[in-house]
């Protein structure tokens, strides 16, 4: 426990940049451009010291100022998240943004934290390894807020399924996901997989996880107490992500790859899996008082924050950190993304309990130092000092952007080309066969060849998950409390209008949830978007920025944390705006939520909501037309408002046995996917729908307006289902009923299920297994 | 009757078997692979998951814990003062009765080099092990499966011996999952108590939780799980 | 500091599913010279100073207990490693 | 017939965690001597006929698109089966 004290020897000592020597040399050239600082960003840091930083304060502040640790691009968009947050919607708030994961009360004394973040250029570097890390990091937030982990999601993004590199990046981003969660015991529940060539050169892996707690068992990190040790555990460190943090977030892709290999970090899900064990026993024997995650910019980060974030001082030796490759410079160390790491701070007296708890666990603890009310972040190296800075200066004080943004010129003719150009189909036969194809487009496929490579089962309380709309987990396995979860982005919607595609993202998360009988109580978000230096992109970041917030105060639920992810480009080619939003809902009993097929015949269908003839930017004009423009489809976030609480109540009055919410592909989509889940057929007529809201055939099938949904109720409880949407002001049609071997549309055409099963789960085996 | 259900580093579904022994109306205890005590446990389950993180060969470190020594000892041949100690190994458990030679064969990849997780239909082909005696013969079931080395090999005169003496447990029906040879699902040792299962009947334990798919001798809610769980408190009665 | 290689390869007669998906990915790739293909295992130790019959025997039995499984795989060599390595 | 064989090790400066869990399990065993361990792969390719310097090299070309993943690992060896092997 006590340092290594092996000394220096006299050229290492004279090698050393201490904090003595950099007030002495101050004229000493040093790498920040290299490291990703600019000029004025080195100037601010030798302006805090009043001196200029030593080595290992230069990794420590460049890693921190970093876009990814700093959000210094995003910043002064993220505030509106909180400024629009009113106090009514903090109701069920236990702790909000800015620490590792929101939590949110959902009753009873249980409390869930959850959060999605973006692994996005690591997993292009390497598939597997980026996707399993990206998917440990975010379960370590989790870990850090006392929390057990329970579940994952996976939005993802890929290029053309026909393209080569998307058959390099995919099987090793899935198995990535697949083989870090399935070993830490953590059911995936649900995700989405889009295919676009926007992200040829730049997959997008953004990886969602909950965690469950009572609410008195909340930690945060922060590191208090004058004399209280600072102890690292978990794995030891290497040399893995080096300069990650920086070089790896700032830079973009130039044509053909990665203009910088970076060094690839190698998770060990076994190790993580025994460290959530271990903190879940830390925890029990209330051994902690703060706990911070190590993620990106490793102990720099770790340090810092715990530091800022307590009594503002801390003293640590940095030469007792376990290390895998004993040749590392303390700067590697400072900078390391070394997985599977986490650091607490724990009482002296606290510390033999604690100690036990980690070798019962095998788990290496090192103490590392001290907390100290000097207000100063003290690193020592074998005695001598080599970091002595104001603590909040790295994690909290770094650089503010406000970088020029405005509407790209190029938008207007996109938003003026609508589908209205393009052909429909004319006749019934041509509706038929589009229903089959629309069926197989890569965009509404079965995931199927994706999600049976993920474990749904493990834990024993999903109740709901892949291919319904909504992840559902049981919380409490007495009451049946629990929780559904969805996530969702349309990026062609937020292409053509990122306002308008944000709040259409929530809105579709927001549906999810409510059609599977949650309450919606909470939002995350993970914002991919290009270059902050373009001011193109920054227009769109800050469009979706605020249609969000606007969106979340509208629907009164707040966004409790989420991540930015920027420079996804390739070139100077930025991918579609893609602002992934989960919501997250609650259910009083889980055993009482609407899944999304029927699995008998004699149900009553009912279309909620109205169908417009919104074609822009939908996977009918996408798939069958390559087209991209006009307007997104309108918003209304009473009429999601209303369709939710509906759908709640009928799910706790029991009326209705199935619901889908209309998205990608429209009606005819859901109808194939609500009647494959369980083989039970369905026949409809469209006339009445049509009539009312004045549209066609095609459009009824196919348009993606928002604020709808196809519910399948009990023949008795039809009167009383129909009086509820009518009491809040929902529209409701008679579609027809549920039962038979075909998907019938009387009068026009009818499809068996055999044909459309083939056409639905065939595209991406075929496209996959070649 | 108390049933214990061990605890490796990255076990998985301990928790899970343990609520399935508890569901059942048996009373789960919870053994640490690091102890040589079993607690006078009248039956062991040992788990799934990615025991020391299936580095290596799966299960093959897992079978040198401790507590494995005393299972070993216990589940051995029958003896004229013991039946031996029942065992079902689930999965990463098979794999680990496997490694410790308590059945014969071995685990290996999936022909598909992928990691599956379906509702698999199985038919139990030996009901007279502490295991499933609570089956019908030739039942057909569905219970989950999620495995990356699930695949069942051993030689032809193993495999032989293994049929010749009715000690197919369970075979795949409709779909082999994993490759697995003769659609071997689950083995027993020749006096039915120790039993190893590739799927995981302890996640169809409770009705909502389980599979939704059905099988000719379904529970219709997805519990057909839970008569080997049932099976052990009435086999070890009668044993 | 001397190192021993442990080399471990599934049992002929044992399905390699690894060995076969191998070959089909050499195959598509146009490597189709390679007719067929085992994937199997190497090791390495490390021990301090020198690899002798000793150590040679200690790896020997590693590889036998807990490296390999015998139902299904071959310990194919156990060796110090060359200098090259 | 000739045998082609193919070492591939991860990269030493890489994490290894299953080379991780082996020095444990073996010092568990009380196999304490060998004081690190590291698991890489080992492929036996086939080829109709001599194994020549034209067949490694497309062993080698084989070894560096698809039998290992270069962000990681090394391909530490190609060459021609030995009789024993
Ligand atoms: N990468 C993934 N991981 C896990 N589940 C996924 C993934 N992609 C899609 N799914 C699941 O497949 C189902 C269908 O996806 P999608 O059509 O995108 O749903 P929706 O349109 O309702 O958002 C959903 O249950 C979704 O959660
Ligand atoms: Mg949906």
């Amino acid at each position: 426990m006590t340092s290594d004290s092996m000394n220096l020897t006299p050229e290492q000592r004279a090698a050393l940049d201490t904090v003595e020597k950099a007030a002495t040399t101050p004229d000493v050239e040093q790498p920040w451009a290299a490291l990703g600082m600019k000029a004025d960003e080195y100037e601010a840091v030798r302006k805090i010291l009043e001196r200029r930083p030593t080595g290992s304060e230069l990794a420590m502040y460049s890693v921190m100022w970093s876009e990814h640790c700093s959000y210094k691009s995003s910043k002064v968009h993220l505030r509106q998240f909180g400024e629009k947050t009113t106090e009514a919607m903090k109701e069920h708030l236990l702790v909000g943004i800015g620490e590792n994961a929101g939590v949110v009360d959902i009753g009873q004394g249980w409390a869930v934290t959850f959060k999605v973040e973006s692994h996005n250029h690591p997993s292009y570097v390497e598939p597997y390894q980026g996707a399993a890390t990206g998917v440990g990091g975010i379960v370590r937030d989790i870990i850090s807020m006392g929390a057990r982990p329970v579940a994952v999601m996976d939005p993802l993004r890929f290029g053309a399924l026909d393209h080569p590199d998307t058959h390099r990046v995919l099987p090793g981003i899935v198995a990535g996901v697949g083989g870090y969660g399935n070993c830490l015991g953590l059911p995936n529940i649900g995700g989405e997989v889009s295919f676009d060539p926007c992200y040829q050169g730049n997959p997008l892996v953004n990886a969602l996880a909950v965690g469950t707690l009572r609410h008195e068992d909340i930690h945060l990190a922060n590191a208090r107490g004058n004399g209280n040790l600072v102890v690292l555990f978990g794995a030891r460190t290497g040399g893995d992500g080096i300069g990650g943090a920086s070089i790896l977030a700032s830079d973009t892709f130039t044509e053909g790859g990665p203009t910088k290999r970076p060094a690839v970090q190698v998770g060990d899900p076994f190790a993580e899996k025994v460290l959530i064990e271990c903190c879940l026993d830390l925890f029990k024997a209330d051994v902690v008082q703060g706990i911070q995650d190590l993620g990106a910019a490793g102990l720099s980060c770790a340090f810092s924050e715990l530091a800022s974030n307590g009594d503002g001082g801390m003293l640590v030796h940095l030469d007792r950190a376990p290390l895998r490759d004993s040749t590392l410079a303390p700067e590697e160390i400072l900078m390391s993304e070394s997985q599977e790491r986490m650091m607490a701070v724990v009482t002296p007296e606290d510390l033999p309990g604690f100690l036990e708890i980690t070798n019962r666990w095998d788990v290496e603890a090192t103490v590392m130092g001290e907390v100290t009310d000097t207000g100063r972040l003290v690193v020592l190296w074998h005695g001598e000092t080599i970091v002595d800075v104001p603590p909040r200066s790295v994690a909290h004080d770094g650089p503010v952007y406000e970088r020029p943004y405005s509407r790209p010129e190029w938008l207007d003719a996109r938003q003026a080309d609508t589908p209205d150009r393009l052909p429909k189909p004319q006749t019934d036969d041509e509706l038929k066969s589009l229903v089959v194809t629309m069926a197989g487009t890569p965009n509404l496929a079965s995931r199927a060849w994706i999600t049976n490579q993920y474990d749904k089962y493990v834990q024993g309380n999903t109740a709901q998950a892949m291919p319904d709309d909504a992840g559902v987990l049981r919380v409490d396995e007495e009451s049946g409390l629990g929780v559904a979860i969805a996530t969702d982005c349309n990026q062609r919607f937020a292409a053509l209008d990122p306002y308008t595609g944000a709040q259409l993202a929530l809105a579709e998360a927001y549906r999810n949830v409510g059609v599977a009988g949650g309450k919606p109580l909470a939002v995350t978000d993970c914002l991919n978007f290009g270059s902050p230096e373009d001011p193109a992109v920054m227009w769109q970041f800050a469009e979706a920025v605020r249609g969000l917030a606007d969106g979340c105060q509208t629907l009164g639920i707040p966004v409790t944390g989420g991540n930015v992810s920027l420079y996804n480009q390739t070139g100077s080619t930025a991918i579609h705006p893609t602002p992934v939003v989960g919501v997250l809902g609650v259910l009083d009993d889980v055993a009482r939520r609407t899944p999304s097929g029927w699995k008998s015949a004699g149900a009553q269908l009912f279309l909620l909501g109205t169908t417009r003839a919104e074609f822009a930017g939908s996977e009918w004009a996408w798939s069958q037309h390559e087209h991209l423009g006009g307007l997104p489809p309108q918003v209304d976030l009473a009429a999601e408002q209303a369709l939710a609480t509906v759908m709640v109540q009928a799910s706790s009055d029991e009326l209705v046995v199935a619901a889908h919410d209309l998205s990608d592909g429209g009606l005819a989509q859901a109808l194939v996917e609500s009647s494959l889940r369980h083989g039970v057929g369905a026949t409809v007529s469209l006339e009445a729908a049509c009539e009312r809201d004045g549209v066609d055939a095609f459009t009824l099938l196919f348009a993606e307006s928002a604020a709808r949904a196809v519910v399948a109720v009990k023949p008795e409880a039809a009167q009383q289902f129909t009086e509820a949407c009518q009491a809040q002001g929902v529209p409701v049609v008679a579609l027809g009923s549920t039962g038979g071997e075909t998907v019938a549309v009387e009068g026009r055409f009818e499809l068996t299920l055999d044909e459309l099963r083939v056409a639905h789960e065939r595209t991406l085996p075929e496209a996959l297994n070649a | 009757m108390r049933i214990g259900v061990v605890t490796f580093p990255g076990s998985l579904d301990d928790r899970d078997a343990l609520r399935a022994v508890r569901i059942a109306g048996g009373t789960p205890v919870s053994l640490w692979h690091g102890d040589e005590d079993i607690k006078g446990v009248d039956a062991v389950v040992l788990p799934g998951g990615f025991s020391y993180g299936d580095y290596l060969r799966c299960g093959a470190i897992a079978r040198f814990a401790p507590v494995m020594s005393e299972i070993i000892r216990l589940a051995g041949p029958p003896t004229q003062t013991s039946p031996g100690l029942p065992v079902l190994g689930i999965c990463n458990g098979f794999q680990v009765l496997c490694e410790s030679h308590l059945l014969p064969g071995a685990l290996i990849r999936n022909e598909q080099q992928q990691f599956i997780c379906r509702d698999q239909k199985l038919r139990i082909e030996r009901t007279d092990t502490v295991w499933t005696n609570r089956y019908g013969k030739d039942d057909e079931i569905v219970v989950p499966l999620k495995n990356g080395e699930g695949g069942f090999a051993a030689d032809q005169a193993t495999l032989d011996m293994l049929e010749g003496e009715g000690r197919v447990v369970a075979r795949y029906l409709d779909v082999n999952p994993n490759g697995s040879f003769r659609d071997i699902a689950g083995i027993s040792n020749a006096t039915g108590t120790v039993v190893g299962l590739m799927p995981h009947p302890e996640h169809a334990t409770e009705a909502g939780y389980g599979p939704e798919a059905q099988a000719a001798n379904s529970t219709g809610d997805g519990t057909d799980g839970l008569a080997f769980f049932t099976s052990a408190l009435q086999g070890v009665l009668s044993a | 500091m001397g190192r021993v290689v442990i080399d471990v390869m599934p049992k002929p007669e044992i399905l390699d599913p690894q060995g076969k998906a191998v070959v089909g990915a050499l195959a598509r790739l146009g490597f189709k010279e390679f007719a067929g293909a085992r994937q199997g295992k190497r090791f390495e130790l490390e021990v301090e100073g020198e690899v002798d019959q000793a150590v040679l025997d200690r790896a020997r039995q590693a590889a036998e207990t807990l490296l390999s499984n015998p139902v299904i795989e071959d310990v194919v060599a156990v060796r110090a490693a060359s200098d090259q390595e």
